[in-house]
């Protein structure tokens, strides 16, 4: 469904991004992780069409789509969140769903019953009529992906949903979305938190220093030293080892 | 027309020179501050009263007055700064815009009441007086205001890069967060900023009298120009307010000789527009608008 | 030297830290982990004066500091290096660390400027050269150079390894280990965890607001549980 | 419309009782300052629509009024045209002018400051073109001839002008709240909340915005085509002069921006405000607006969020919930 | 003074109720009033010119009440109710309410054209007479309302007498003077005036070289001061505001342009007392065909004395607004009624001649005043001396001017 093919991207000397290559299939639940400041949020801008790239191609559903504005590709069904969720702070929860739902409903009546509807399967439903700046965190990062669901959007592009929630609500968050997952809705899913990507990802891409290092199930990944070092440091994998012996 | 060019385009240097100091104090503050400060040309009217009252009734030369005034508008725009516009505006840029935009209606109606709406001028022994240069006849107030506002930028220049508090309020424009951090006293820094802005108006204001006029609504007359100019240069760019003001005279010179004086204006917004579309950053700025 | 009692902080309606304990004692390394978004940032603010907690208290050299502002902090012996270093682009290296000491050691500025360059030489390669024009792992030295200006006491580096090239996440550790070698306690909040707990003494753990863990740093790093926060092993 | 609060309900109320009682007392000062006020009130709308719920800050919304007022008098006096087809040039022309100062200064990206110092060049621009050329009456302005009566759009019974353009504000308010609760306002706040969170969400940012400056354009455009009917003559400074923008924005700020009533709340207010200055100071012209500047300031500080934000706040009817925390 | 309005309306309505159930004591002599408005810009950009002509017409009340009142209506005293238009056309416009409101039978005003058109037209509705001090603009009184009287001359007038005057002098002088330069300001009354001299002067055998506008403030003068030195004309015809004037005058000199003479046409500064006294070396031998009093007159001199004991500039400002006020007092005289309707009818058949300004009797025709006249003045030393026409002359008329020795 999305084909991502030698993204590259420098910024002022820096290597923010460098010859990344990733594939996403329908439906399933893709992960792209690594440490902070390995180049994930770069790769998300570039492909959702905020950032340009210095090289490399974005195909999705079958259609070359590097360079288009982000509200064209949002109208194909491709989508991102953000890391730092910033509501619409003017507008109730249910108002802020439908400003996605109005891409393919134009009447307000149909925007605000589609967002109801959206708004219910994430829990929101008791909060609909609520400013959104009143959400609490997890509240919001509900509501950043009920928006995204309101577009219609096929593929979603989730930047870090777990991270500054509790455990409880890093549970809930993983139950929804699975259930996104099963509503036929693909997730390629930014994490720097490992452990909760466990329990979604199919597979998982590793980047660090804007390259991608390593790709494979997660379990795979957690026994992958160089993954390891990417996480916990130089000499981290060794150490663990010894660990394990000792 | 064509004999003459060469004195327009002096002509407009020298009343570009004007622009580009009172340019200086604007492009002072918003670069640091990042406010649109319409008390500029108010002060510009006060520091105008000022100097003329000090010739009208103590004698004094507009131009020696110069080490009086300049401490005095520097400790007027130090306290309107800390003690009204900061206090008053919450921190919301909007209402920053609103109070500067009050605090000059204030200034100009307390001007309008004290002063009345007579037009002022100096009587001064070399109002007349006139420089030769490459045939053009200059007058002599406009060559001071040219050479001593040449001489400010790079002073006001040298302040900002060589002393201490001109680091801080460097370090302050650009990177807020960064001088709380080392320990400068960001609104202490912000308001001192504000004072040079103002004493900046206040040597215009000394070099423009000899050869203008004083009246309550005298500011305006210049404040566009200077917002102008400011935008032109890049915002907070010392060497860009000056050689944006230089041009801008130029231009309004050359404009108003060839399609008239009263579209001698257009081509100072003309080139405003250009320039914003073009090149949003300005001449000398380093981050774009967006 | 530094203690924190009950601390309480957020922004606006949401709360983020939720009555944290914690000390820090002369000339030591801490250790902060913790993931994103858990608060880590929010505390170093608490401590520099950026946020005003809404319960508990800071208290510096037994000084009670919250309530007072960044520069009055600044003043007592704290330096923040934050995460994002915050330096002056617009401003040479050599202006950049002058200002470290605006406030505080500004009468000691040309020792405290030779140690600094001694210290880091790739600064000193590029004095005149203009911030923003440095590598990522130069402004972070910078950044922390900046810091150092001011004869801190306490010095809170947030992220430093951020961003840098494995040989340069190296280099930095062994900065900041001779950082707290010349007297400075360090406060020290980062992803890296192996590193970060072998150069500390003690280390904290914080998720959603609250230390989950704490202790000397040797015993948590053979803390199972850690490793499982981390890696989800 | 929702009001929050019985402090809002209050407010309205008050304006309601204000606007209805000007029939009553038989005062023409009274109606006078308050058919003026209205005009101010609609290019307050007009600015609302890009300043309030846009975000987009303009300095310059002369800009929008003087066009329609320009070119409503040029149709009428140069080629002799009705007063009710300047009427609708005036809107159109106002909102081609919106368009394109936002077409232009969008395009780059321009926001802030910038964009504010733009669309205030952009006013003195046209400002100094109209007073230089013969086309726009040069420096004379345009005076159109009085022809009074319905036909020519030129009313004499100031209870009539009165009543029209309280209409005229009520439609055009009834036209911002459906703008407020339709996809296009839905659009217009997601893009001053978050630009590109909205761009994400498949809003065509750059259009939306542009159309925003059309819709304030007509709606500036109105407000100068109604103060050139009222008053017969224009000049550059009159429409084009940084008063208007000046009045444009601070009714919105002072009142509450981006809400449907604060536009009209704040300009009466600041018209009452400024009457009852003058009726204070009577013998010292100047001083009035000394009083009113420290009015203004104060209100500045003492009522951050407008008028209606500031009634928000008294006697609320829904609670908050507790578990907002 | 417009603060007493409302407490006096509100005695005399109370004073009315009280007379049909108490005793008549509480109709003691009282003197009667009788209000007449002043609509100025006392603020904004014309804050000048309005506060000038409010001053002139405090003086003409008070010589008036001083005088005895309005004799008809029992000794009647005026009372001005001043009201500022702030510059702007939309308030000079409601000003007009406030006037209303107040109760005055008529009222003078406003400086500029458009003010005034504003004003007027607002005034139409209530049957309230404006008596224009200063409206030059034609479109004042080809509106066709009743209730506009404009006393001083419109800009047509002035342009053509200031043509008549300069033939006169010119053939006087041996028709020293070929060519001429215009500099004028761009508003209506400037670019109106440089219309009619492009087709007139050439009909006295004067050559247009250059003209010049400019818009209003202006900061630099110099290369106009370039354009007429190289367009060598004989004379400069200017036609701006004092500001503009000062420093127009200046870079004159500091350009050295050598003029057989400046003929301005209601030029702002060349008939201002502060101008002669600020720029003397300029100002000298500069002629204006303006309004302007007849200085002969005892009262004229009287008024000269008040302004400068006031500490005010003697500008025809004060004069012409003072003039308006002896021709509403006049009115009021014969009507012998403050109705606004009746003031309408008196101002009509006014054939006034009492005025301080050099006019003969009032004729109004359509609202505009056929015997009014503007004069030339001179500025010789530090007097400003009325040359033309000779009946009211204070000086003879130096024509072209000596050459300066500089």
């Amino acid at each position: 469904m999305l084909e991502v093919r030698h993204l590259s991207k420098t910024f002022g000397g820096l290597k923010a991004v460098s010859d990344v290559s990733l594939d996403v299939q329908e439906g399933s639940i893709i992960g792209l992780l690594g440490p902070n400041g390995a180049g994930k949020t770069t790769c998300f801008t570039m492909i959702a069409g905020f950032t340009k790239a210095d090289s490399g191609q974005v195909r999705f559903a079958g259609r070359e789509i590097t360079g288009l504005s982000p509200h064209k590709i949002c109208r194909l069904g491709m989508i991102r969140t953000f890391q730092i969720v910033q509501p619409f702070a003017g507008l109730t929860v249910q108002e802020n769903i439908a400003v996605g739902a109005y891409l393919h409903h134009h009447q307000r009546k149909e925007a605000m019953a589609v967002a109801r509807d959206i708004g219910k399967r994430l829990g929101l439903g008791g909060l609909l009529d609520r400013p959104a700046a009143s959400l609490t965190i997890a509240g919001r990062k509900r509501l950043e992906l009920a928006r995204a669901l309101a577009t219609g959007a096929k593929l979603l592009l989730l930047d870090e949903v777990m991270a500054g929630l509790i455990p409880s609500e890093i549970n809930e968050i993983v139950d929804i979305i699975r259930q996104i997952q099963s509503d036929g809705h693909t997730i390629l899913l930014i994490e720097h938190v490992m452990q909760a990507v466990m329990k979604l990802a199919e597979t998982a891409y590793v980047l660090n220093q804007g390259r991608l290092i390593a790709h494979g199930t997660p379990q795979q990944l957690v026994s992958d030293p160089s993954v390891v070092e990417a996480y916990l440091g130089h000499g981290a994998a060794a150490r663990l080892q010894e660990g394990q012996h000792a | 027309m064509s004999i003459l060019i060469i004195p327009a385009i002096l002509s407009g240097m020298m009343m570009g020179a004007v622009y580009a100091l009172v340019a200086l104090g604007l492009t002072l503050i918003y670069g640091v501050l990042h406010i649109i400060n319409f008390t500029h040309g108010s002060l510009l009217m006060l520091a105008l009263y000022v100097v003329y009252f000090l010739n009208f009734h103590l004698g004094l030369d507009p131009y020696w007055v110069i080490p009086f005034v300049l401490p005095l508008f520097f400790v007027v725009g130090y306290c309107l700064q800390r003690g009204l516009i900061a206090p008053m505006s919450g921190g919301s840029e909007q209402n920053v815009l609103l109070i500067t935009l009050a605090i000059s209606l204030m200034i100009d109606n307390l001007a309008l009441y004290f002063w009345t709406s007579n037009t002022r001028s100096v009587d001064i022994a070399y109002a007349y007086d006139t420089v030769e240069i490459f045939g053009a006849l200059l007058p002599f107030g406009r060559v001071v205001a040219f050479v001593v506002a040449l001489a400010a930028a790079p002073l006001v220049w040298a302040f900002m890069a060589f002393t201490r508090t001109g680091s801080a309020i460097r370090a302050v424009a650009i990177e807020k967060r960064g001088a709380e951090l080392v320990g400068i006293d960001v609104n202490h820094t912000y308001a001192i900023c504000f004072g040079i802005g103002t004493a900046c108006v206040a040597l215009a204001a000394c070099l423009l009298l000899p050869t203008f006029y004083v009246t309550p609504q005298v500011g305006y007359t210049f404040v566009l120009v200077a917002f102008t100019t400011v935008v032109l240069g890049g915002m907070g760019s010392l060497p860009g307010a000056l050689l944006a003001g230089l041009l801008l005279g130029i231009i309004e010179s050359l404009c108003g000789l060839f399609l008239g004086e009263s579209l001698g204006q257009i081509g100072i917004f003309l080139a405003f527009i250009l320039i914003l579309f073009f090149k949003p950053s300005g001449l000398f700025g380093k981050r774009a608008g967006a | 030297m530094l203690e924190i009692k009950g601390l309480k902080a957020g922004y606006g309606a949401m709360s983020v830290l939720q009555g944290i304990d914690m000390q820090i004692h002369a000339g030591e390394i801490v250790a902060l982990l913790g993931s994103n978004g858990v608060g880590k940032t929010t505390l170093n603010n608490v401590i520099s004066g950026f946020i005003v907690p809404t319960a508990g208290s800071v208290t510096f050299k037994g000084q009670r500091i919250t309530g007072l502002k960044p520069l009055e902090i600044v003043a007592l012996g704290i330096a923040h290096v934050p995460e994002g270093r915050k330096i002056f682009p617009n401003l040479s290296v050599r202006d950049n660390l002058k200002l470290g000491a605006f406030r505080r050691a500004h009468e000691r500025i040309k020792q405290n400027f030779d140690r600094i360059c001694a210290l880091f030489p790739r600064l000193k390669e590029r004095l005149d050269q203009l911030a923003g024009t440095l590598s990522g792992g130069e402004q972070q030295m910078l950044a922390i150079g900046r810091g150092m200006m001011s004869e801190p006491e306490l010095i809170i580096l947030d992220e430093p390894s951020l961003g840098l090239s494995p040989i340069m996440v190296e280099e930095m550790f062994a900065m900041i280990a001779q950082i707290n070698a010349e007297g400075a306690a360090v406060l020290l909040v980062e992803q890296n965890v192996m590193q970060s707990l072998s150069a500390a003494k003690r280390a904290y753990v914080l998720e959603q607001g609250r230390f989950v863990m704490e202790g000397e740093a040797a015993s948590l790093l053979a803390n199972p549980q850690l490793q499982q926060a981390y890696l989800g092993l | 419309m929702r009001f929050q609060s019985l402090g809002q309900y209050g407010l309205v109320l008050f304006a309601l009782v204000y606007l209805a009682g000007v029939y009553f007392v038989s005062s023409p000062v009274w109606m006078g300052f308050t058919i003026n006020a209205l005009i101010v009130a609609l290019a307050a709308l007009s600015w609302n629509i890009t300043g309030g719920f846009g975000g987009l800050s303009s300095f310059g919304h002369a800009a929008l009024y003087g066009t329609g007022a320009y070119a409503s008098a040029i149709l009428q006096v140069k080629y002799g045209f009705n007063a009710w087809i300047g009427f609708g040039a005036g809107i159109a022309a106002g909102a081609a002018m919106g368009a394109l100062i936002g077409g232009l200064a969008f395009r780059y990206g321009l926001k802030g400051s910038y964009f504010a110092l733009v669309t205030l060049a952009f006013a003195e621009v046209l400002r100094i073109c109209a007073s230089s050329f013969e086309w726009t009456g040069g420096g004379s302005g345009l005076q159109l001839k009085l022809m009074p009566g319905i036909a020519q759009l030129q009313i004499v019974d100031r209870p009539w002008v009165y009543t029209g353009l309280l209409v005229v504000v009520a439609v055009v308010m009834l036209l911002t709240a459906l703008i407020q609760k339709s996809r296009f306002g839905a659009y217009l706040i997601a893009i001053r909340e978050n630009e590109d969170a909205a761009e994400a969400l498949g809003i065509n940012t750059y259009q939306i915005k542009v159309q925003a400056m059309a819709i304030s354009g007509a709606f500036g455009g109105l407000a100068g085509v109604l103060y050139l009917q009222l008053w017969l003559f224009i000049d550059s400074t009159v429409v084009y002069g940084s008063a208007v923008s000046v009045e444009a924005l601070i009714g919105p700020i002072i009142g509450g921006a981006g809400t449907v009533w604060g536009p009209l709340l704040g300009t009466l207010g600041l018209h009452l405000l400024g009457e009852g200055t003058k009726h204070l100071l009577p013998n010292s012209p100047g001083l009035n607006f000394v009083l009113y500047a420290v009015v203004l300031i104060c209100a500045l500080r003492f009522l951050p969020q407008g008028l209606v934000g500031f009634a928000a706040r008294i006697g609320v009817l829904r609670k908050k919930d507790q578990d907002d925390a | 003074m417009k603060n007493t309005f409302n407490r006096r309306t509100l005695l005399q309505g109370s004073g009315a109720l009280a007379l049909g159930v108490s005793a008549p004591s509480v109709l003691r002599a009282q003197t009667p009033i009788v209000k007449v408005g002043v609509l100025e810009p006392l603020t904004g950009n014309l804050a000048y010119n309005g506060t000038q002509c409010a001053a002139g017409a405090k003086f003409a009340a008070e010589t008036i009440n001083a005088a005895g009142g309005i004799k008809s209506m029992g000794g009647a005293k005026i009372e001005l109710v001043i009201v500022d238009a702030q510059s702007r056309p939309e308030v000079a416009a409601s000003a007009v309410d406030t006037l209303v409101e107040a109760n005055v039978c008529a009222f003078t005003g406003a400086t500029a054209s458009a003010l005034g058109l504003a004003s007027s037209q607002a005034a139409a509705k209530y049957n309230l007479a404006q008596v224009f001090s200063i409206g030059t603009a034609e479109t004042v009184v080809s509106r066709g309302l009743p209730n506009v009287f404009r006393f001083t001359p419109g800009v047509n007038k002035c342009t053509s007498i200031a043509l008549e005057n300069l033939k006169l002098l010119n053939q006087g002088a041996g028709n020293v003077v070929k060519t001429a330069a215009i500099v004028h300001e761009d508003g209506p009354f400037g670019s109106n005036m440089a219309k009619i001299l492009t087709e007139e002067l050439p009909k006295q055998g004067i050559q247009i070289v250059e003209t010049i506008p400019h818009p209003t403030p202006h900061r630099d003068f110099s290369n106009i001061a370039l354009r007429v030195k190289a367009s060598k004309a004989d004379i400069l015809i200017p036609s701006n505001y004092i500001n503009e004037y000062t420093l127009m005058a200046r870079a004159l000199n500091q350009q050295r342009v050598e003029l057989k003479a400046i003929y301005s046409i209601l030029g702002g500064a060349a008939s201002n007392i502060k101008f002669v006294r600020e720029n003397n070396d300029v100002a000298q031998y500069v002629m204006d065909c303006n309004h302007w009093y007849d200085p002969t007159k005892a009262e004229s001199k009287a008024l000269a004395a008040k302004v400068a004991a006031a500490g005010l500039d003697l500008t025809y400002d004060v004069m012409v607004s003072y003039a308006t006020i002896q021709v509403i007092a006049d009115a009021l005289e014969r009507g012998a009624s403050a109705d606004r309707q009746k003031m309408i009818a008196s101002l009509a058949a006014s054939t006034f001649d009492k005025s301080i300004m050099p006019y003969g009797p009032t004729k109004f025709v359509n609202g505009d005043n056929t015997s009014a006249q503007p004069v030339n003045t001179q500025i010789r030393g530090d007097k400003i001396e009325l040359v033309f026409p000779k009946q009211y002359a204070s000086a003879e008329a130096v024509f072209p001017m000596p050459v300066k020795k500089n």
